[in-house]
């Protein structure tokens, strides 16, 4: 079954196209590796997937939903959650707090009035999370004040709490220190169990390691795509994106 | 060699590195201490920088290395401790005099300048400073074409990697004595790492001193010569590469997990 | 004792006090008094709706003195035109004011951040000129509507300043607590979280800007009931009420109270109307002070009156317990990137 | 063609009383209420100036140098420690400022109005197209085209627009980068605060002087700056233009409605561009 | 607050005028004007000092009915003000709430006397509509046949071109055209130059202050006044002389209060107010001065402490010899009664900058106000 789809999705900013006749389909519960050089368009194609971006061609489907003009909030609704690629958080507020305010966006019988940190329930799922992320002393810490590295753990944390279905993921390794790679792997892999990811990346030791199927962008179209190994052979890949990483 | 020792030459290889002949002192911190308003985050740290070589400073997250980096360049006011640049006393100075007298900061976050074009960062990175070997029309050629394609593009709407790059070109166009390079290549395509790193390697033995934090072990491995490796604010080792791999228990105490 | 700890109870002992300043006039009974902290009150309900869109939803606002004025206009009107009940001038005013705000949010939407603020200075200063020209046979023009009708309150048993002071500190106490719980709700924390990072908070699948509308709305409601209440107690509703400058004073008591937070704008009331107050009665130059004291604040307590306490907090936290902490424990705000 | 002529010579003199305005926004971010205490502050010495050498032109060096030094000296002593701080923060410390500015002069000049006639060999009229102008009004005008082009040529042509703007987004990295950021910026308003005076002192003969005429000026700059879009001097002299004209053809044709007409206009163009008609458009995802 | 009637250690009254902001100039000089009255009566009224408080008003009706209640609070007996019309206005309610004698002499709005008038309000200066009947008598005077009419776009100034379109159909005027401009205008280019194209004999201007200036400024520069001559209600007095300079030689306006009024005390509070502040008392000192005067004046004669009783003294006094000239209070509105004062602007050999008002014409009282109705 189909979760998320794109057809003929073209971008353009001014005269730049950054996406051209773009079509994609991500099936239910597969994991996705999204490549490419800099500047091809991974990061534009997860902000048309998400809503963020209206695509100036082609159109985009949820869930067999077509989502025509529809904004993020309601690719959210729809059952969408992503991460950014340059962290995107609440700097003022409290680490478990940020999560709780991810949490509650999906909980429905949440009373508009009712205040949610006082939700025991909440802030279990919140604290839930921060264990799984190796961050449970941190949960008091105003977000602002975190290093680097664990505010991309955090981005992530609120891309996957919400326990949306799909989940987009931009580089979520970045600033990952590399002793944290491996449990942030585990728990990347661990939360996406049952759920269509795709997830854009660099590293490409992760990447391979991660992701079952692999599309690559190049110049703002789709380059290549397969599993690990075809990637991996493919001449074309390697000259623009590998190197001698292959 | 026991799985330890292996994982950690993994980590740090001491072969890699063409180590080349290291010139004069450039840069000496003394005791620095630094942080953000309650207390101090980086506690007491000294190193010493010489022309030529390149000091990877490595560490889990949130050790403080870019606090460490920050108060170096100025960013970040020192609380105590002193800066030596050039041999000359730099303590008080402003970050805008260390700039002019050679020292170059290229963050972590980017930090480019969103609602400006390239050619305007790329002009601010260029403006204070005589012209060197890094021109802008080098740092494209030889560097990044990619910032070449999207000259008159502002730089909020680059991508995450051609920001890195921008902001790697940025710094090397005042032409920098000593080079501070924070996760220089998060976010660059590996083929770009390649690029980048044999960059830092001709920049270096063309006489650059360079400080490097980087969460890819492959780069320090390919351009470091030195390490130091911080641990909760404070430098707990530094030596040479070859030292660090040596010592497994270390490795495995402050980077491996 | 932590900070944290010491910073409830400064928050336990600002409502105490605010309790303790509501009564203190039944007990003085002094009339000077008792209007003094009559408008201080109406200003802090004022306060309290602007900060809710302002410090709460992160909306600029440099035109709120136009519910301000209609609320009073409208009271003016309609109280002369029907002879209804006080209470339901109000009700009216806020009616009135929850409709123009819904309009000005919903047309205003499409721009954000301080452009949001000069749209709304624009709708407002329309506002203001067709008041004072165009629309004169209903609102008197520059001039204004005068003789506002005050509410019958004899039955309280009360002097008619006091009773009007009671009604006035019963409307406070209840927006106070209004604006506590909505500060606190679920809708509550997500303006807040969408103030600090609109996308993501968007990205969570909230729709930012039908609450931004909403909350919009509200605060506007909430500035008209504080104009109706003052333009009752003035006997008047002028222009001035309608003018930018007021928008500006507004603006000025939330953030020397302390933007963002619940007793901030009740503080920067009294700070502000107390100042005022004092000063225009010690000289004539009294104007220079006042700016003095801007500059002193902006320049010594950036976050308020009410920002300078979790560093008092943190202050006797440390006076007590002394290196209670690692130096690494828990950073304090700080940062100076931008 | 009358009233076009007149909606020119209106909209270049709105254009000179905001264009102090906004330099200052355009280049430091800052929203400075106290731009009218300041070009007021330059009428009154404009017209001490004059009291004590007699000369009008002489006045129109001095006047906006002296309060260029003020400027400098707020500037070196307040504006900058809040460029980091939010937008409201400023606009207290501005209205601060402007508070006390007015305090000062009201105290040091009395609250009686003054007055600065114009230069002798600017008196006389000249008729252009069956309209009279005062020689002084044309001179005006050309003192506005001049300063048009000599504020284009300071942003457009120097690498101090370029800084200044990097300066709102991040000074810490600009300083690192070798350019000296503070000075830049006490520079820049000291210019912004020249500007003003410049514009009070011309304005001097057309008016009393007295302490409130910086009140008077400062929402018709607000709604000049805010049409063209925050900081572009090519938005104020366009936005200027459009005013002018809207108040030539509107007393001309439509009396009553001038002034709602202007604000209809401001609320248009905020809701068909938010930004103003010139604004540099930040294109942010 | 005191009870009626019950004597007090001093005698407190509530003044409430503007000391900052556009007014705050005339604020001064009411002060002044009020000072001499209080020195000339020994600083004191039914036996008792007299101590004043001196309220910023900030031209702020908010901001004057504050105050007021504040200082009746305080034992006010009576309060005294505003300029701004809407001020004083408001503070007709204090007054009628606390039933407390309140005195306006600055401001002309209809109201105060007419649809709003109240038992506890005296004005002694001009409303508005007898200014206009006082203009009207200029204009026929001047025998003008065309004319322009320009103001700012407030009630007051519309409501009074529109009171006096009758006499002038009837005195055979015909209106060349009119301007009515936003509040806070400067360039008054157009307008100017729509008046030089209708050419009239007479321009009516209805600013007053700060705007007068201007226009007249911008008006003399392109040469308007070699065709036109400038009058207007109270378009021009010693404050805009000095901002004009000689350039306003020449021009003809109303005023409220005269230093020229030929009789002794007059002559008196002139003297006095040139010795203690070396200059020539401005209208507002004179007309504050005035209704200061008649006030403490009328209380004393009551020897009593009984407000009532000082309101029913104050509706049925005369001042046959007033620095207005002849006036008398009308119990039925509170009005005082008083002629028409109409001055020139003329040079002034001392000071050839601050040119002077001289006292031109002089409308006898009885054609200048209209009946009223009794006090609501
Ligand atoms: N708003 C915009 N305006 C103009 N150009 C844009 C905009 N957004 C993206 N681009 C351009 O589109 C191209 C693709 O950007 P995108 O961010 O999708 O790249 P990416 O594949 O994510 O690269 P990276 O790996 O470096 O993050 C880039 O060249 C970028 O400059
Ligand atoms: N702006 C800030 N305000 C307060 N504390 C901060 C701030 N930035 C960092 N810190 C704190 O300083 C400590 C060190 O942070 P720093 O950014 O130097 O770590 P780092 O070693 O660079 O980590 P990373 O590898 O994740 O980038 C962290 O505990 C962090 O919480
Ligand atoms: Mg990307
Ligand atoms: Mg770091």
């Amino acid at each position: 079954m189909t979760a998320l789809a794109c057809r003929h999705v073209g971008m353009r900013f001014g005269a730049f196209a950054a996406l051209t006749d773009v079509s994609l389909r991500f099936e239910r519960s597969r994991f996705y590796g999204l490549i490419g050089p800099n500047g091809a368009g991974k990061t534009t194609l997860i902000n048309v997937l998400s809503g963020a971006l209206q695509p100036t061609s082609g159109e985009v489907e949820l869930d067999g939903r077509p989502m025509h003009r529809a904004s993020r909030h309601a690719f959210a609704r729809q059952g969408l959650a992503r991460s950014f690629q340059t962290s995107s958080l609440f700097n003022e507020l409290g680490v478990r707090e940020s999560l709780v305010l991810a949490l509650q966006a999906k909980s429905a019988t949440q009373s508009a009035w009712r205040d949610p940190m006082a939700d025991a329930r909440l802030c279990a799922g919140a604290d839930a999370m921060l264990g799984r992320l190796g961050m449970r002393h941190m949960a008091d810490e105003r977000v602002g004040a975190l290093a680097h590295g664990w505010q991309r753990l955090l981005d992530l944390g609120i891309a996957f709490i919400g326990d949306a279905p799909i989940v987009l993921l931009d580089e979520p390794f970045a600033g990952i220190g590399h002793s944290a790679i491996g449990a942030t792997e585990d728990a990347i892999r661990e939360l996406a169990r049952g759920r269509t990811v795709v997830m854009v990346e660099h590293n490409m030791s992760v990447l391979m390691r991660l992701a079952e199927d692999i599309v690559v962008l190049a110049g703002g179209q789709v380059l290549a795509r397969g599993t690990a190994e075809e990637v991996r052979a493919d001449a074309g890949v390697r000259r623009a994106y590998l190197g001698e990483h292959a | 060699m026991n799985t330890l020792e292996a994982s950690a030459t993994r980590a740090i290889d001491p072969g890699g590195t063409a180590a080349a002949a290291e010139g004069a002192e450039v840069l000496r911190i003394e005791g620095l201490r630094a942080g953000y308003g309650a207390g101090d985050i980086v506690q007491g740290a000294s190193l010493a920088l010489a022309a030529g070589g390149a000091l990877a400073v490595v560490g889990r997250n949130g050790v403080g290395k870019t606090t460490l980096l920050r108060a170096i360049a100025g960013q970040l006011p020192m609380t105590a401790g002193r800066r030596l640049l050039g041999g000359q006393d730099a303590t008080h100075a402003e970050s805008f005099e260390l700039s002019r007298r050679g020292l170059a900061y290229i963050p972590a976050d980017r930090q480019v300048f969103k609602t400006l074009s390239v050619r305007e960062n790329l002009l601010l990175g260029a403006y204070a400073h005589g012209r060197g070997e890094w021109t802008k029309e080098a740092v494209i050629d030889r560097l990044f074409p990619r910032l070449g394609e999207r000259y008159g593009t502002l730089a909020g709407s680059l991508s995450g990697g051609e920001q890195q790059m921008l902001t790697i070109a940025r710094g090397l166009l005042s032409n920098p004595k000593v080079l501070l390079l924070d996760e220089p290549t998060e976010g660059l395509a590996p083929v770009m790492v390649d690029v980048f790193v044999q960059a830092m390697q001709r920049i270096r033995d063309s006489g650059v001193a360079m400080m490097l934090v980087e969460q890819n072990l492959a780069v320090p491995r390919k351009v470091a010569t030195r390490y130091l490796v911080m641990d909760a604010g404070e430098v707990v080792w530094s030596g040479d590469a070859a030292d660090l791999a040596g010592d497994a228990a270390l490795v495995e105490k402050y980077l491996l997990l | 004792m932590t900070a944290g700890a010491l910073l409830d109870r400064a928050g336990r002992a600002g409502l105490l006090l605010v309790g303790l300043l509501v009564l203190s006039p039944f007990l003085l009974r002094h009339s000077g008094f008792t209007l003094f902290l009559t408008t201080v009150l109406i200003w802090a309900i004022f306060a309290l709706a602007f900060d809710l869109c302002f410090g709460l939803a992160g909306m600029m606002s440099f035109g709120h003195a136009a519910f301000f004025g209609v609320g009073a206009y409208t009271v003016a009107i309609v109280g002369q035109l029907t002879g209804w009940p006080f209470a339901l001038l109000l009700a009216c005013a806020m009616a009135v004011g929850l409709v123009h705000g819904l309009l000005v949010g919903l047309i205003g939407m499409r721009s954000s951040g301080v452009y949001f603020g000069l749209f709304t200075l624009g709708m407002a200063e329309l506002v203001y000129v067709l008041f004072s020209t165009r629309l004169r046979p209903v609102t008197g023009g520059a001039d204004g509507l005068s003789g506002l009708k005050q509410p019958a309150l004899a039955w309280t048993g009360l002097a008619p300043d006091l009773a009007y002071y009671a009604m006035t500190s019963v409307i406070f106490v209840a927006v106070l607590l209004a604006v506590a719980v909505f500060r606190r709700s679920a809708y509550g924390r997500v303006l807040n979280a969408a103030r600090l990072n609109e996308v993501r908070a968007a990205q969570l699948g909230f729709h930012v800007r039908r609450m931004r509308v909403v909350a919009f709305a509200l605060s506007a409601s909430g500035s008209a009931l504080a104009g109706a209440l003052l333009g009752t107690k003035m006997f008047y509703a002028s222009p001035q009420l309608l003018q930018w400058s007021l928008s500006g004073d507004i603006l000025m008591v939330a953030v020397i109270g302390g933007s963002g937070t619940l007793l901030g704008p009740v503080a920067g009331a009294l700070v502000v109307e107390t100042l005022r107050h004092f000063l225009s009665d010690q000289t004539i130059h009294w104007n220079g002070l006042l700016g003095a004291v801007f500059i002193a604040v902006t320049l010594f307590m950036p976050k308020g009156v009410v920002g300078q306490i979790p560093a008092v907090a943190a202050w006797l936290a440390r006076r007590r317990q002394p290196r209670a902490h690692g130096p690494l424990a828990s950073p304090a705000t700080g940062g100076n990137r931008p | 063609m009358a009233t076009l002529l007149l909606g020119l010579s209106i909209g270049i003199l709105l254009f000179l009383l905001a264009a102090g305005l906004t330099l200052i926004f355009g280049l430091l971010g800052i929203v400075n209420l106290a731009h009218g205490s300041l070009y007021m502050l330059g009428a009154y010495l404009g017209y001490q100036t004059v009291q004590a050498t007699g000369s009008f032109f002489l006045a129109l060096v001095v006047a906006p140098l002296a309060v260029a030094a003020l400027g400098a000296a707020i500037e070196w002593a307040v504006f900058r420690r809040i460029y980091r701080q939010p937008h409201f923060l400023q606009f207290l410390l501005t209205v601060g400022v402007l508070l006390v500015i007015e305090e000062a002069v009201r105290f040091g000049w009395g609250l009686t109005y003054l007055k600065l006639d114009e230069p002798a060999v600017l008196g006389g009229v000249t008729d252009i197209a069956g309209v009279s102008f005062s020689n002084y009004r044309l001179f005006c005008t050309g003192a506005g085209v001049c300063a048009a082009a000599a504020l284009f040529w300071a942003l457009d042509r120097t690498a101090a627009g370029t800084i200044l703007r990097a300066a709102q987004e991040n000074d810490a990295m600009l300083a690192s980068l070798g350019i000296n950021v503070k000075r830049v910026r006490t520079a820049a308003v000291a210019v912004g605060a020249g500007v003003a005076a410049f514009a009070g002192v011309i304005s001097a003969p057309l008016l009393p002087i007295e302490p409130s005429m910086g009140m008077r000026i400062i929402l018709d700059c607000f709604v000049v700056v805010i049409i063209g879009g925050l900081g572009s001097i090519r938005g104020a002299i366009a936005a200027s233009l459009l005013i002018g004209m809207t108040r030539a053809f509107g007393e001309q044709y439509f009396g009553d409605w001038v002034q709602v007409c202007i604000y209809g206009i401001l609320v248009a163009t905020l809701l068909v561009r938010p930004q103003g008609l010139f604004a540099h458009q930040a294109r942010l995802s | 607050q005191p009870t009626n009637g019950v004597p007090q250690d001093t005698f407190k009254i509530a003044v409430v005028v503007p000391f900052s902001g556009v007014y705050g100039i005339h604020g001064q000089s009411i002060r002044r004007g009020m000072e001499i009255a209080m020195e000339e009566r020994g600083g004191k009224v039914l036996g008792k000092p007299l101590e004043l408080t001196w309220n910023d008003d900030d031209s702020k009706p908010q901001v004057g009915v504050q105050k007021a209640t504040q200082a009746i609070a305080g034992g006010a007996q009576v309060i005294f003000g505003s300029v701004s019309s809407p001020v004083s206005l408001a503070l007709m309610s204090v007054a009628a709430q606390n039933k407390v004698p309140h005195i306006v002499t600055g401001s002309a709005d209809d109201r105060i006397t007419g649809s709003d008038r109240s038992r506890y309000t005296f004005r002694t200066a001009n409303p508005y509509n007898m200014e206009m009947r006082m203009t009207m008598g200029y204009i026929e005077a001047a025998g003008f046949k065309t004319l322009y009419a320009i103001g700012p776009d407030v009630g007051a100034a519309r409501d009074a071109w529109a009171g006096i379109q009758a006499d002038l159909k009837r005195a055979g005027v015909t209106v060349a055209g009119e301007s009515f401009l936003p509040l806070g205008t400067n360039d008054f280019s157009v307008a100017v130059d729509k008046i030089m194209k209708s050419a009239p004999d007479g321009v009516i201007s209805f600013f007053t202050g700060g705007d007068s200036v201007t226009f007249t400024r911008q008006a003399t520069a392109v040469g308007l006044r070699n065709k036109s001559k400038l009058f207007g209600p109270t378009a021009y007095d010693e404050t805009t002389n000095a901002a004009l300079g000689a350039s306003a030689i020449g021009l003809q306006s109303g005023v409220r209060y005269s230093k020229e009024v030929d009789n002794a005390s007059n002559r008196r509070f002139v003297a006095a107010y040139n010795r203690k502040f070396k200059e020539d008392p401005p209208v507002y000192a004179g007309i504050a001065y005035n209704g200061f005067a008649w006030l403490l004046d009328t209380i004393d004669a009551t020897k009593s402490w009984d407000r009532e009783r000082w309101i029913a003294a104050f509706e049925t006094s005369k001042r046959p010899e007033s620095v207005q000239g002849p006036e008398e209070m009308r119990a039925c509105d509170h009005q005082a009664i008083h002629d028409g004062l109409w001055a020139e602007v003329v040079a002034n050999p001392a000071n050839p900058s601050n040119p002077l008002m001289k006292l031109a014409k002089t409308f006898p009282a009885a054609r200048l106000y209209g009946p009223c109705g009794g006090v609501k």
